[in-house]
């Protein structure tokens, strides 16, 4: 499954994770009037991480807003102009300040359809850096990844590469439902190929095998992934064969494709950056403990922050955040070599 | 308002706002009727006493234009041209309702007639009704957006951010404040340091006006020239409307919140009998002719009533419809 | 464990559940002058559930505070009464709120003392009704336990008895860490003893083992302990013994009573009325799957409220809700009988 | 303001807040300095050119008083009694620091001078100010709260909701606006429509003044005279700092945002030179005496850095304490 979309004849085009995501929107925007994007300096600055960089040249104030810093109006402005027709770009500077607009993410924006009985499109995506950029402490370190999957009506992507990046939030701004969208800050400038495709996109709910392996399987989100395939890089050297799998949509999520893995390796590690309780892995786990069971030749190992805020002093941050070392360990866990 | 300015406006236009202000009045009270008798499920927030304001403003949009109701918004949506029948079976958690049942009273809305939706969440529809003007400013429609909004919302930070952002960017979007003088059990001055809610909209650089919001010309009117101005790019207005309302919050309500004298004091400016006189004084109806309108009303009622009754009721499977537009092969669920 | 806290030679009192969250505040606030309640319509109107009834008489307006509908503000200085040396008792009307004061849950409360190095104490109390009434869509019935489970630093309790609401209540206005605390609203009038002592606690991060069995064990969260014990007395009648446990707080969890109780039994259904897709189930689940998949005899069965809003028509809402059969439903798949 | 009135003051006083302000320019300029050392590992959000406000501010406070601080918060910290040296050693992460180096910049906090803490989130400490303001009404202490926030910070809902209440009691709370021009690289008048936000105020039934910004006495008159209305139970008061800040947003932002030609005219109104010249101009120091107090400052800047240096890294295992005052046997983590 993880090259289906990617056809032969197309060529690829290396390009970075940001530049990836500025690409979706320029082309989006360039093909269909009603696309835009708003947020808290998004326009002049670029967008404090430099996504939208010269975007304000091109399309102009209109369809580049700088916001004031009012995190409920600028998600429930966006589902305002979905519904009578835009495709509105939302931009949460940080994953920190989504519970900022909880409410609006939680109770309208998620469930105007449904409420309305099927009736209301809410072409909205909200786009929200997530992840620990270093000594950032407790409010600007989180991955919220998590947050609002209880809630039903809002699809969450967690894109990993570039390639996905592009293709994920294609799909999202030419869909007809909200999107919490995940851009790990620390992949910004990681570099891979991407289809030269104006119409490339990734269809959410298909799981993407970053890695093939025979003896375990991990479940890896969003920077994770770069981590796990690092880990089995790792465990290659004791010949341990490890298969590295990237949800890419947690909901929808493809239980298919992580159930066949796990059928296969009858191993699995879960892996995210979130803070381990509650976090996604906890409903990958649960599901697996539910639907795959007996294919499973030990514990579903979770990895992910320790359950503490994220502290500002890099050695405990370090401590609590997950990198490949840990997930080495888990993986050699099943050989008693953890 | 004299009786001459009575006559200004057309005959046909004075009965649609009779006919509509006792619409409100009579489905609400047949809602409540039909919840007594286990027609209704779910709980009613009524607007009975406070049909001028939902019925005048309404009456100075046009179709296009769009609104953002509350939980109290059976008003709101009929002035806006919502059908009773819809809204019965929504209330009677029909699969013919609005909503197909699923959203009931909190939730209806109909996208054509540009209802955006009620809302179970105080102030939840405020910034909504911004976004459909800033689409409205973008594509270069002269369309308004109109929120409607109780007193004790505006202590919401949805309220705050929103018209900061409508006042910002001079949205098309009128603000139209039911002040009913409670929220809940608790009164407006329990809830605000200030009376008048309207002068909140200098905070956001466009003006507030107050209207006497049991006078439906008078709500009618300034939401007009509201609209004039949100269509000639001039930006937003709030809206005041001073108003009452005459049931509980909830149907079952027990009331002990009341001042005392209150209620008598606005009885007297019940908007429907107050409109009705006064067109009688004008000579411009006859007392026959709007007992006909109200017969009509009547036999409008029965019938979405019947029609609430008569509709099947949705398979508990539909529930899993209608969440998303794709479903993607049940992985959702 | 589950009768520790109940010792033999103290009097018991038949009481619901309303009158014990009520007793637990009032006593509270005989004997602590620091201790206060505010929120919306707690005073006048007693609370639109009428748990706070008279309330307002016996301490007054300054104690009994009647809010503006701000929930930012209602948690937000509720937090700042905390740290400075009250013991403020907060009420959100309904769970589906609480995303409104999403922030300064996430980030303010939750955060205060481990971003100040452990200085601030936050004796900070929650009380939230959670739960679908019966027909109020999809804004008004919403079970958010697991909302917040993934913010550290805020404890999650959800009693299910009037006996552990007293006693739970009173631990958590007496602690040092703020409490979300989960009030079914239609458990509000069940009935039940509970100790007559003005002292009485029920400590945090101890399971109640409901009812005792040997062949599978049913987690129960809030008020699914009651429909577990209904299923377990049916399936009594087919000689299968349910063994039912009730975490009592989410956060912390008392992972060795629910390991244990499995360990016995090796068969486990979880149950909350919560949706299923990251409700507090997910965590039970990757938990037991990661720490007591050795001891199970087949799957982890959840059993909570289908990933949709919760629609307005009963016969779809009965639909979306879990009850007892489908407990009932969950257990006797374990013998092929579903 | 005359050097007639600057007369008025006590020269302790006078010098004290030269000494303050010239302490947080310094210890900004340190901090951004370290930071290129590598003793400090994260962001910094700099006060430099906002000193008088922060300064002024504070001066008016007692110690039993409280304030709520920001992201941009050095100032606000030291001018409340803040100690350079575990201020520093915060920002180096050190377990010398005031949060033990698990809060940063950012989160700041001494609660024994009445800190409650910086914050990450704009707008975020201003309920927390209400709180405290309420706290101290029911308690009838004699203490006031005041809650620094920027221009952005206005247009957030935790403003409206707090101000609202704290308006509606009468809560002992001063809301310090230290309106900068800027939030990150959007300037005020494309954040809100009105300039004077102290005018927002008004919406909740209190006074809301204007200050300059950059003149140390004024801000101090201003909040010296709410904080007496505060603690007469007259209620809040906002306070508008009118002022600039000179450094980027954060240390390392292009600042291209900026308009052309204020920076220079913003530079005249440096508050810290303009004070000295005052207080030179008035007779009241020389210039010896003021250059030993910047030397001072020096001297406890360099006693800071070193105290941060040398203080021991924390154990990484120390991340998981205070996370709760009970931890359960460690069932949380
Ligand atoms: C965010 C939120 N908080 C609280 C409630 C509960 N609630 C429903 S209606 C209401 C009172 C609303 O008062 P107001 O805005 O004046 O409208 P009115 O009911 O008077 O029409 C409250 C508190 C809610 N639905 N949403
Ligand atoms: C809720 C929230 N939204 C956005 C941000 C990102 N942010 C940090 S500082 C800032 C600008 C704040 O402007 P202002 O309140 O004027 O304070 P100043 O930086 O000018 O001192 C922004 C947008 C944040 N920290 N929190
Ligand atoms: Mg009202
Ligand atoms: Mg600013």
């Amino acid at each position: 499954m993880s090259d289906k979309n990617v056809n032969a004849n197309i060529e690829m085009k290396e390009l970075s994770f940001s530049e990836a995501i500025r690409e979706a929107m320029v082309e989006e925007m360039r093909r269909d009037p009603g696309v835009f994007l708003m947020g808290e300096d998004v326009g002049v600055f670029g967008g404090v991480w430099g996504v939208s960089h010269d975007m304000l040249d091109e399309f102009g104030p209109e369809r580049v807003r700088d916001t004031p810093i009012s995190e409920i109006a600028i998600v429930g402005t966006g589902l305002g102009a979905a519904m009578v027709g835009m495709r509105p770009i939302v931009e949460i500077m940080f994953g920190d300040f989504l519970m900022c607009a909880g409410d609006q993410i939680a109770n309208q924006v998620a469930k105007a359809r449904f409420m309305s009985g099927g009736k209301a499109d809410v072409p909205l995506t909200i786009r929200v850096t997530t992840g620990a950029p270093g000594s950032s402490a407790a409010q600007h370190s989180q991955s919220p990844e998590s947050w609002f999957m209880n809630v039903p009506g809002i699809k969450i992507v967690t894109p990993a590469t570039p390639a996905d990046a592009k293709g994920l939030l294609r799909t999202a701004i030419r869909g007809a439902d909200p999107v919490l969208f995940f851009e790990p800050k620390m992949l910004y400038a990681d570099k891979g190929a991407a289809p030269d495709d104006p119409d490339f996109a990734v269809p959410f709910g298909e799981a993407r095998v970053a890695r093939e392996g025979r003896d375990v399987t991990v479940i890896a989100v969003g920077i994770m992934v770069k981590h796990a395939l690092a880990a089995a890089a790792q465990l290659a050297e004791d010949d341990i064969s490890v298969e590295v799998v990237d949800p890419r949509t947690l909901v929808p999520l493809d239980k298919k494709t992580l159930i066949d893995s796990v059928a296969k390796t009858s191993r699995v590690v879960v892996a995210h950056e979130a803070h381990l309780r509650s976090g996604p892995g906890a409903e990958i786990a649960a599901m697996l403990a539910e639907e795959a069971i007996e294919y499973l030749d030990g514990p579903i190992v979770r990895v992910g922050a320790k359950n503490v805020p994220l502290p500002y002093n890099p050695a405990l941050e370090n401590y609590v955040l997950p990198d490949a070392s840990d997930i080495v360990r888990a993986l050699k866990s099943f050989w008693g070599k953890a | 308002m004299s009786d001459k300015e009575l006559t200004s406006y057309s005959k046909d236009f004075l009965a649609e706002l009779f006919r509509k202000m006792v619409l409100v009045r009579e489905f609400e009270l047949r809602a409540i009727e039909e919840r007594r008798n286990g027609l209704i499920p779910g709980f009613i927030h009524s607007c009975v006493g406070q049909e001028a304001s939902a019925v005048g403003a309404t009456a100075a949009l046009t179709q296009e234009d769009v609104i953002t109701s509350t939980h109290r918004g059976h008003g709101h949506l009929l002035g806006k041209g919502g059908d009773p029948k819809y809204m019965m079976a929504e209330l009677a958690a029909r699969s013919t309702g609005y909503c197909l049942g699923r959203g009931g009273s909190l939730h209806l809305a109909d996208f054509e007639l540009g209802i955006l939706g009620a809302n179970g969440i105080v102030g939840g529809g405020i910034p909504i009704a911004v976004g459909a003007g800033l689409a409205f400013q973008m594509r270069g429609e002269k369309r308004v957006s109109l929120s409607f909004f109780g007193d004790g919302a505006t202590n919401e930070g949805a309220f705050h951010e929103a018209l900061n952002l409508a006042g910002l960017w001079s949205l098309p979007v009128i603000f139209l404040c039911e002040n009913n003088l409670y929220g809940e059990g608790t009164p407006q001055d329990q809830q605000a340091p200030i009376a008048d809610l309207a002068k909140r909209a200098e905070s956001y650089g466009f003006p507030g006006e107050i209207v006497d919001g049991n006078d439906v010309l008078a709500v009618y009117e300034a939401t007009k020239a509201a609209a004039a101005r949100a269509r000639a790019g001039e930006g937003p207005t709030m809206i005041e409307a001073k108003t009452y309302r005459f049931r509980g919050h909830y149907e079952g309500d027990p009331q002990i919140y009341r001042k005392p004298g209150e209620m008598a004091e606005w009885r007297k400016r019940d908007p429907i009998p107050n409109f009705r006189q006064r067109l009688l004084d004008a000579g411009l109806f006859d007392a026959e002719a709007l007992d006909e309108i109200e017969a009509d009303v009547q036999a409008d009622l029965d019938e979405a009533v019947a029609f609430a009754e008569s509709a099947p009721a949705p398979k508990p499977e539909e529930a899993l419809a209608g969440v998303y537009a794709e479903t993607h092969d049940g992985l959702i669920f």
